[in-house]
């Protein structure tokens, strides 16, 4: 237990710490770095929270491929690698009430709800199975229909893309 | 482990996603703040599938990140071509539905 | 079903009946019939549908003959004192949470006698329309609206419940407004015509409100007893006369059902759309003023009078609301009659008049008398308007002006003089002619009931009556022909209707005698003027009196007890005398003012002040006219109506634009304070509500996409806290 | 319970069938307009006879009961289900709307209204067919909500596209009065879940729930209800969204709104507002009472001030759904019965009457009526016509107005136990006195209309001669159902009281009989 508290608060603090800088920092390739560490970082919570297969998607997909794409839509933006002073819009101070607030409702709706309440000593932990078989069972129509919003996905980006 | 530990650290990352979404005008910067939010609600999603012990949140967990890509690749090409039109990526600049 | 009279069954004769009586509910289908054959394919008829108008009458006539004969029968079979139950037939027409209507017939001696009337007359008039109105525009949709208009008058009078005397009521209604905008061309025509309809309508809010009361007082009683719905005539009837029911209530419903019968019948105070009816053609004068339209609110009080006789207290004597509003219309528009130079509007306030003499019989007990005046009403004052259109039709070229365009048609004219002198010495009550027999009857009964004020009220007016015919007589018949009757053919003096009628042959061929399709009416009419009152002649004794024996209910549980003055020689020939008087008044006056032109008479008006004035008032129609049109009407159409219209748009409309005004000026100021960069543009007072909405909306419609999310997060983090919050 | 769920997939594809058709449609090129308004009069046609087996197959003598119940799970998270029925309140509003629809789909054939796009045209024209009448068969408040407001975006676009010269204003004002009050009945329906113990929204569920809330927790309940519905009849202070919209839509748009879209708000009181909240109802009903009578007279001054026919016929239907509340007022079943022959009758005349101001618009290019005069002699038949439906509108006795009227007037003398008997038979005199008013409005419109000479036009150029041509054939065949619907209706009453009837017992049963 206290193994999984230490690895929690520092990965969190590490997450938390990367994911101001996403949002901060100048330089919009060091961001998409930053980025990576965040979702490693939620790699590694996904683990704590006993769900590998996740995890392990997240990786591949997120860190593998679309931080790649992101890098690729940088480049191509021919974003310079360097600082930049122009990413922050003139209402950049906008955020941090509208932040604020949603924090604020989210912390009084948590503390309410959940409290001291722990998550139990030995959950039951979900096997890849159970979650393959929960896809291709119950939830098989929003498969299909997501399958067709990644087909959709690809065509539209070939279209956008295209040159003529 | 609380329950809370993780939803706040979920709370957390959505709130600092908000603020890169409403603070940042580039667009690329943008998308990534999106993608905060929703690696945030990945976290509460999984953090609940393990305190009720179902197997649904897991189910979400991987569509959002399917989702997360094909928005990301839109949302890509999207960029690209408006950087292609008007050789900049700034949404400041990019008010043509103003009402 | 009888509960009252099988009662006592064992001393009653059993009634008989027959086919004719069993089927009248066919009298009015079958004009309805003809109405609808007549709309479909009258114009491919070879006499344009006409023919069916008049064969449907005739149908009528013989099964309203056939009726009464029969009727006649039953009275006959039964005995001295016996109620004679009336022939009810009734079907379920509809019915729905636990509220009947029915449709059926309610025969009576009544009915039978207005029935008869009705069928008769109509006949009449629709054989004198045939060359009245030959090669009119519309002669097929006129013969269309006259068929339907009986129809309307015989449903209504065989009616067994009060929705369907509603029905027929409405139907005459409607129809009189077509007809009476035969010619709607004009504007002075269909103004009268919606006029006409528009008071009328004005009396029905008391018939609506009359019928509701009677109903929800008398079905429980009625049920119980009778087992027939509050609507039902019969059972309303016994319902009256049953003590149950609360004076007040009856009181109430008695007089709203009142109104409607002022409306529908010309009382003062709504008499006024008549005379203006007289827009219409005379054929259709004819039959609204003599027998349907106008009687149809005399009937509903007869058809009704147990509830007018307990009521309206009517037994007890003094005064009550019906013979007021009786003696004061005899005298208005008897007043009224003298300053007219229209014909037709003469004998459209003769007949209001009368019409007055038959509601103060009724008001005044003399219900059997008033009945019967109906009746001979009915046939001298459609042979008098008959006559008038006989004289437009082929003397004075279409102008009903007596001083300008009659004067001396008897010679020309002796067959319509003939029989215009009968009716009008029948109109004005000469003995044997039938005017005296049923209006010396009421007389004689007012002041017998107890009713003495009015009684000297109505002699009052039987001198008037008799002088205002004189007049009329005078000026049409006697004296010089002038204007159109002196051959003079002066176009701008034609009547409105002139130009849609294709008789323009008659106007070179100057005045002469109708053809025989006028004429024979004209005789039957006038015979029957001079007869009818025959039937019940009260002076020769019991035995003349037949009509009582056949049509005065006696009295029973259904029919309240009516007493009858003794005939006395010595009233009636004071009666006479008083006409004479006033006949002979005004053939001298007439004499001297309209032919010796007598320097005294004439222009006294003008010299005499306070005649003067008496005589701006008359002709002004005592400013009743003005103050409907111009008070009342115009008000409600004008200012109060505009009134209404500006609070519609002004206030109702100007809270909700000032909402919106308001709620721009809201989420301006909001956004202001969110943004200082954008003011411009949010701050437009005068703006209009399009505008308005627009702009309120406008500054959050940036473009920007951070703006949006900006506003879409803090809306997500509002709400998720008032939720929050809610919950805790 | 099992034989009124057979067949209960009629009123599902009778109610999304005209989607299909917007589909169909939607398929095709723009430019075949012909073969567009071949799919839209046979969508109609289909829907139609869906309707008409429906009543074949409906069972009169169970008029009372819901029949063709369908249920599936629909939003299982907040207890909404897909809950459909109809019963006898229902059914002549459900066929209303798919009539209506079908004539003027027909009347569309040729009098599209400018700027044309009878694609477009003829999709929200189905759209709001399936709107209408999925509101009439909806037995869950979600379902009845989502119907309901579905009407509003298609009459929305269909006033603000093909209306008349302030159709965005008239558009927008009914757009958010309308969205205004839908906004305050969710608000109710809401509460009204919540406080029944969050089980259900569906409606029969509610009805015998709904009477055990504490009564001044009802009262705010009805207030809600009550906009939102009062909003869409139109009531008293809540009308003046109405004579704009009239003006300005297009003929079809008038005729829908007024023959069916009013409805919606007077038969949501009928089906929810009075069975679930019955205390509320009773507190409520003098006050709906006064407002409706406020309405009758208030509407007829109304009339009397317009100088545009079509507005003029707007206000007339002010006054007469004021007829409508009045009986729904009373709280007895003769009332309601009265109030829903009403709704049918006015459905028919008024729609029948706007029908009249479309061609009457078309052929003189105004509505102004001091421009217009004789038209009896220029055209017969549509002056005939419009003489009918004046008098049918002024409750003639044999028409179908008359049987919506009287007996609402009737009723009033003597309303529900409970209710203050004198001020509701001041009402029935007002009521009274409002026949006149209506018989004064209409008369002289038509005095003004169809009598005298004509106006001389010579100087427009637009009216030219041949213009004025009499009743069209496409006019005949949209028209003649309704001409005829309006004499049966008036002479056999029955065909729809005996339909009313049973159910409205029913749905008064909660009053305590």
């Amino acid at each position: 237990m206290i193994a999984q508290n230490i690895g929690f608060w520092t990965i969190a603090i590490v997450m938390i710490v990367a994911a101001l800088r996403v949002v901060t920092t100048n330089n919009v390739v060091h961001a998409a770095l930053w980025l990576v560490v965040v979702l490693a970082g939620a790699a590694a919570q996904y683990i704590l929270l006993a769900a590998e297969f996740v995890a392990i998607t997240q990786v591949l997909v997120y860190i593998g491929a679309v931080m790649v794409l992101f890098l690729f839509g940088t480049m191509l933006t021919r974003a310079r690698i360097g600082s930049e002073s122009d990413l922050n819009n003139t209402y950049k101070k906008l955020g941090v009430p509208v932040a604020g607030l949603m924090f604020a409702a989210m912390v009084v709706a948590l503390s309410s709800s959940f409290g001291k309440e722990k998550i139990p000593d030995s959950p039951k932990v979900i096997s890849t199975q159970e979650v393959s078989d929960q896809i291709f069972g119950q939830y098989l129509l929003p498969f299909w229909a997501l399958s067709f919003v990644l087909l959709a996905a690809v065509v539209g980006a070939i279209v956008l893309a295209r040159k003529d | 482990m609380f329950v809370n530990q993780f939803l706040f650290l979920a709370a957390v990352l959505f709130c600092i996603g908000v603020y890169g979404v409403v603070a940042r005008k580039n667009a690329v910067l943008m998308l990534m703040s999106i993608e905060i939010i929703l690696n945030s609600v990945n976290i509460n999603l999984l953090t609940f599938a393990l305190r009720n012990g179902s197997t649904d949140g897991h189910v979400f967990a991987l569509y959002i990140i399917a989702v997360a890509a094909a928005e990301v690749g839109v949302g890509l090409g999207l960029v690209l071509l408006v950087y292609r039109n008007k050789k900049t990526i700034s949404v400041d600049d990019l008010s043509e539905m103003r009402g | 079903m009888n509960l009252f009279s099988n009662a006592d069954a064992e001393v009653l004769a059993p009634l008989t009946s027959g086919w004719f009586l069993d089927h009248a509910w066919l009298i009015p289908v079958v004009p309805a019939i003809a109405f609808a054959l007549i709309i479909l394919f009258g114009k491919r008829m070879p006499f344009k549908g006409s023919e069916l108008g008049v064969l449907s009458m005739l149908a009528s006539l013989v099964l309203s003959t056939g009726a009464g004969y029969q009727w006649i029968q039953r009275v006959n079979s039964a005995t001295e004192e016996q109620f004679v139950d009336p022939v009810i037939k009734s079907w379920t027409w509809w019915q729905n949470a636990g509220f009947e209507f029915g449709i059926g017939q309610h025969i009576d001696g009544l009915a039978v006698l207005v029935l008869f009337v009705v069928a008769f007359i109509s006949t009449l008039v629709q054989i004198y329309s045939l060359e009245y109105l030959r090669g009119d525009r519309r002669y097929t949709h006129f013969f269309a609206a006259l068929t339907l208009f009986s129809g309307g008058m015989l449903a209504m009078v065989l009616a067994d419940n009060m929705m369907l005397l509603l029905l027929g009521w409405e139907i005459m209604g409607l129809c009189s407004f077509m007809l009476i905008g035969h010619w709607w061309e004009e504007d002075v025509n269909s103004k009268a015509a919606l006029k006409a309809f528009f008071t009328v309508r004005v009396g029905d809010v008391g018939l609506l409100v009359g019928i509701s009361m009677l109903y929800f007082a008398a079905n429980d009683w009625t049920r119980e007893n009778l087992d027939v719905s509050g609507f039902s005539i019969r059972g309303i009837s016994a319902w009256a006369l049953s003590g149950e029911p609360n004076s007040t209530v009856i009181m109430i419903a008695a007089v709203a059902l009142f109104i409607a019968c002022i409306g529908k019948s010309g009382q003062f105070p709504l008499h006024t759309w008549l005379p203006d009816a007289m827009a219409g053609p005379t054929p259709v004068s004819s039959l609204l003023h003599s027998s349907t339209m106008v009687v149809a609110g005399v009937y509903l009080v007869a058809r009704l009078y147990p509830v007018f006789f307990v009521g309206l207290d009517i037994p007890g004597g003094g005064g009550n609301l019906i013979v007021i509003i009786g003696g004061i219309t005899i005298v208005i528009s008897a007043a009224l009659a003298f300053v007219q130079n229209d014909i037709k509007r003469v004998l459209a306030y003769s007949t209001v008049s009368q019409l007055g003499y038959m509601m103060l019989g009724l008001g005044a007990g003399a219900w059997m008398p008033a009945v019967f005046h109906i009746f001979t009403h009915a046939f001298f004052k459609a042979c008098l308007f008959l006559g008038a259109g006989s004289i437009s039709h082929s003397a004075s070229h279409h102008s009903f002006d007596m001083k300008r365009d009659m004067g001396g048609l008897r010679k020309v004219m002796p067959i319509t003089f003939a029989t215009w002198i009968i009716s009008t010495l029948a109109l004005c009550g000469v003995f044997p002619f039938s005017g005296f027999f049923s209006k010396d009857e009421i007389i004689d009964n007012v002041g017998h009931n107890g009713y003495g004020l009015f009684m000297i009220i109505a002699l009052i007016g039987a001198f008037m009556t008799a002088a205002y015919m004189t007049r009329a007589t005078y000026l049409t018949f006697f004296g010089k022909p002038r204007g159109a009757s002196a051959g003079h053919a002066d176009h701008s003096a034609h009547d409105a209707h002139d130009a849609h009628d294709s008789h323009d042959a008659h106007a070179s061929s100057g005045p002469h005698e109708s053809g025989l399709l006028i004429t024979v009416p004209l005789i039957i009419l006038s015979v029957l003027a001079l007869s009818s009152g025959f039937l019940n002649a009260t002076p020769f004794g019991e035995s003349w009196e037949r009509m009582k024996l056949w049509v005065e209910p006696r009295h029973s549980a259904f029919a309240p007890e009516l007493h009858h003055a003794p005939f006395m020689w010595s009233k009636a020939l004071m009666s006479l005398a008083i006409v004479f008087l006033g006949i002979a008044v005004s053939w001298v006056l007439s004499f001297r003012l309209f032919t010796k032109r007598d320097p005294r008479l004439v222009g006294l008006t003008q010299r005499v002040k306070i005649l003067g004035v008496g005589h701006k008032f008359l002709v002004n129609k005592y400013y009743l006219d003005d103050f409907y049109e111009k008070i009342i009407v115009r008000n409600i159409a004008g200012p109060i109506a505009s009134a209404a219209y500006w609070i519609n748009q002004n206030i109702l409309d100007g809270i909700i634009h000032k909402i919106a005004s308001s709620s721009r000026l809201i989420s301006g100021w909001v956004y202001r304070n969110i943004d200082q960069r954008v003011v411009d543009g949010a701050v437009n007072n005068s703006a209009s509500f399009t505008k308005s909405v627009g702009t309120a909306a406008q500054p959050s419609q940036s473009g920007k996409v951070s703006q949006y999310g900006a506003l879409l997060f803090s809306a997500a983090g509002v709400a998720a806290l008032v939720l929050v919050i809610i919950n805790t | 319970m099992n034989m009124l769920r057979d067949n209960n997939w009629v009123l599902s594809v009778g109610t999304f069938l005209p989607i299909l058709g917007v589909v169909v449609m939607m398929l095709m090129p723009k430019a075949q307009d012909q073969a567009v308004k071949f799919v839209a009069l046979v969508t109609s046609i289909a829907t139609l006879a869906v309707g008409i087996f429906t009543a074949m197959k409906f069972d009169f003598d169970q008029a009372e009961k819901m029949q063709f119940v369908a249920e599936t799970k629909w939003i299982s998270v907040i207890k909404s289900s897909y809950l459909i029925g109809v019963d006898g309140i229902s059914l002549p509003l459900y066929l209303l709307s798919m009539v209506i629809t079908l004539l003027v789909v027909i009347y569309s054939l040729n009098h599209l209204p400018n700027p044309g796009k009878p694609k477009a045209f003829f999709a929200l024209l189905l759209v709001l067919q399936t709107g209408m009448a999925g509101t009439f068969i909806a037995q869950d408040l979600i379902l009845f909500f989502v119907f309901f407001e579905l009407v509003l975006l298609p009459m929305f676009f269909m006033i603000g596209v093909w209306g008349g010269e302030q159709r965005q204003y008239a558009s927008i004002k009914f757009f958010l009065y309308t969205m205004f009050g839908s906004a305050l009945m969710l608000v109710a329906f809401l509460a009204l879940f919540f406080k029944t113990g969050a089980e259900s929204f569906s409606i029969p569920y509610l009805i015998e729930n709904g009477g055990s809330i504490a009564k001044n927790v009802q009262i705010w309940i009805f207030a809600g209800m009550f906009v939102g519905f009062a909003v869409k009849v139109p009531m008293f202070p809540f009308h003046t969204w109405l004579p704009d919209a009239h003006t300005q839509a297009p003929t079809q748009g008038s005729v829908i709104l007024a023959a069916v879209l009013l409805k919606l708000g007077t038969y949501g009181f009928v089906r929810i507002a009075l069975p679930i909240l019955p205390l509320a109802a009773r507190e409520w009903a003098p006050y709906i009472g006064g407002l409706a009578v406020i309405g009758i007279i208030y509407g007829a001054l109304g009339c009397l001030a317009q100088s545009d026919m079509k507005r003029l016929i707007a206000f007339s239907s002010v006054a007469h759904m004021g007829f409508v509340m009045l009986g729904i007022s009373t709280l007895t079943s003769f009332g309601i019965n009265a109030a829903m022959f009403g709704m049918v009758a006015h459905g028919l005349i008024t729609g029948m009457l706007f029908f009249i101001a479309g061609s009457v618009k078309e052929r003189y290019h105004t509505l102004e009526i001091s421009k217009i005069g004789g038209m009896l002699t220029q055209m017969p038949r549509l002056g005939w016509i419009f003489g009918f439906c004046c008098m049918a509108s002024l409750g003639l006795p044999g028409l179908a107005g008359f049987w919506g009227e009287f007996p609402a007037i009737l009723s009033t003398y003597n309303p529900a136990a409970g209710l203050n008997v004198t001020v509701y038979r001041v009402f029935m005199v007002i009521a009274a006195l409002g026949t006149v008013f209506a018989a004064a409005y209409l008369l002289w419109l038509y005095q003004r209309i169809a009598f005298g000479t004509p106006k001389n036009n010579s100087h427009d150029e637009h009216s030219t001669h041949e213009e004025l041509h009499d009743v069209t054939t496409h006019e005949w065949l949209a028209w003649s159902p309704l001409l005829i619907g309006i004499l049966v209706l008036g002479i056999m009453p029955n065909l729809l009281f005996s339909v009313f009837d049973p159910a409205v017992q029913v749905t008064l049963s909660v009053f305590g009989g």
